[in-house]
């Protein structure tokens, strides 16, 4: 078999051995020996493959920048049936608030936090350490150092994102919006898209 | 079954403040401050089963409600009123800050909403544990050039123990049920018989595999159940004591 | 789809999830609710689809009695570059793994790491020793007197810690540890308000 054939079983046979750990696509390119436009290539390969044959119980999904190989959604509930304890409990609308603020406006500290929630969230916000979604991103400039915090890649992972350029946008809210919140808006959203044109590959 | 819970669990003030809006079916932009802040000092004392430091930011928001509502009470004209007042402008709606406020924090809330549900959607698709590449070959251990911090040792546990969630196959629970209940119900009262009839709660859950914990559980339970002990707990956030129960309880 | 057509994504979806282990026709007739015969069909329709595809890098195979899925024999040669290529990410999770479960849990021995992860650690264990960041820290008191792993002061250096005690915890209260704890939280609650007839308000 030539080798360009060969390389999409090459790369289903890699993310079969890995499992849950996945592979991104710089692994895949350098555990080939391949270019990054042919890895992708068979990828896409994969991945039609997959969606077309309906006997197949799996499919191939990019979380958090690497590649895993996942099974289909429509067998979840036969698999619940398989797993003794199939479903983590749910996190907390607190842990979840916190989350998304984290999520969006990385690098953030806990007393900006605080003051968009009204509320204090260190409780939260340890969960979220110790459950391994969210860590310390460095030290903010101002006298206080404090910490800063930003999504881990597992979080991508738990929440099915390839990256943190998936996240959904925040909504708008469109009626009736006084111009100095429009002004606000406008200049979060500036902000935010300067933050995130550098810290976009946080790893 | 009776429960101690709070009336409703919000979030903070502004989760509060937003519930009320949405329920008094008022508009965002133009808040009724006297119904509003009426509605919700109401519902403060409602809460009253709240620990000190979370009321104490529900009453700085009462505070700051109070506070615009007196200032749009006030008439345009008696500007002498406004002397110690210079942050006050009257081309400003005293409400514009709060009304900020709250449209980011709803921000915030519905994003967690649309996060969680796509965690669910993502919690649909299982994997599996890496194989044992063993049968390959010896691993090539090489070093690795990226530090390495505690996050990321956080983050392989959690990862771990996620997929030992996901894993386990029926197979395996019934092969593992090595202690049984009745076992361990004896066990327990052996345990409270060494201590003089009683013992901590949580001492007797510092070793073991999950299984034998949630063994314990289960026997404990039946224990109580048989009313052959009792578990109390002195106030809240104590230790929790298991004891013999004695006939005259 | 109908039942039917679904019964080989199935298959393949809960062959995938268990791994190593496989599952045996019995397993899987009780698993999928179906006949032994039909089972057996899926079976045949999988095999046949994985020789089929050239594409396709694993396989369905019968071992000891118990079907699993592997990687194609074409791809061994691939296969061991992951082993020794330049630090996939694969490679350090396994031992990070492994470090986690010392740091959290020490002294522990290899059997309950491997219990944990549900593979075995030796490799990772050598690796770690090697790498001078776990020791052994005594023997334990069972009849196997087996090996108590813990870890050493350069792990403590490695990683930025003061000691032990700077280890971020890893559960929080309001979030137990694993689903089966929390579950057991949530029926001792219940429980014990049951028997305390409403005095107690557990948090």
């Amino acid at each position: 078999m030539k080798f360009k054939d060969r390389l999409p079983g090459m790369i289903e046979s890699f993310l079969f051995i890995v499992g849950d750990e996945g592979l991104t696509i710089k692994q895949l390119t350098s555990l080939t020996e391949c270019k990054e436009s042919e890895v992708g290539k068979a990828i896409d390969l994969l991945q039609m493959s997959y969606e077309e044959r309906k006997e197949s119980g799996i499919m191939l999904k990019q979380f958090g920048g690497a590649y895993r190989l996942v099974t289909k959604a429509d067998f979840a509930e036969d698999i619940k049936r398989l797993l003794e304890n199939p479903s983590p409990k749910s996190m907390t609308q607190a842990s979840l608030e916190v989350l998304a603020i984290i999520a969006y406006r990385q690098p953030v500290t806990r007393v900006e936090i605080d003051d968009l929630r009204g509320v204090k969230s260190e409780g939260p916000i340890n969960t979220l350490i110790a459950k391994g979604l969210i860590m310390e991103k460095g030290r903010s400039e101002g006298s206080g150092r404090a910490i800063l915090f930003g999504t881990t890649d597992l979080f991508l992972d738990r929440f099915g994102l390839a990256s943190l350029n998936g996240l959904p946008p925040l909504s708008q809210e469109e009626e009736g919006e006084t111009v100095e919140t429009d002004l606000f808006m406008t200049k979060f959203q500036e902000a935010f898209a300067m933050e995130n044109d550098g810290g976009g590959n946080i790893s | 079954m009776t429960y101690q819970v709070k009336l409703e669990a919000f979030e903070g003030p502004l989760d509060l403040l937003l519930h009320l809006i949405n329920r008094l079916e008022i508009d965002i932009y133009d808040i009724p401050m006297a119904e509003l802040t009426a509605q919700y000092i109401e519902h403060l004392q409602a809460m009253r089963v709240l620990q000190l430091d979370e009321l104490s930011e529900y009453l700085v928001l009462a505070a700051t409600l109070i506070e615009i509502k007196s200032k749009m009470l006030l008439p345009v004209h008696e500007g002498e009123d406004f002397d110690d007042d210079f942050d006050f402008d009257m081309d400003d709606d005293p409400r514009d800050e709060l009304v900020a406020r709250l449209i980011e924090y709803k921000k915030y809330k519905e994003a967690a909403i649309s996060l969680k549900e796509s965690a669910d959607e993502r919690s649909g698709h299982f994997t599996k544990p890496p194989e044992d590449l063993t049968e390959f070959g010896e691993i090539v251990a090489s070093e690795s050039d990226e530090s390495l911090n505690v996050f990321d040792l956080i983050g392989a546990f959690q990862k771990m123990l996620n997929r030992k969630r996901l894993k386990a196959p029926m197979t395996a629970s019934i092969s593992r049920t090595e202690v049984s209940i009745s076992e361990k119900m004896d066990e327990i009262m052996a345990i409270l018989e060494k201590g003089g009839g009683k013992c901590d709660f949580y001492s007797l859950f510092e070793k073991g595999e999950t299984t034998d914990l949630v063994v314990t559980f289960l026997s404990l339970l039946e224990l109580m159940k048989r009313r052959d002990i009792i578990v109390s707990q002195a106030g809240n956030f104590d230790d929790l004591t298991v004891a013999y129960r004695r006939e005259d309880e």
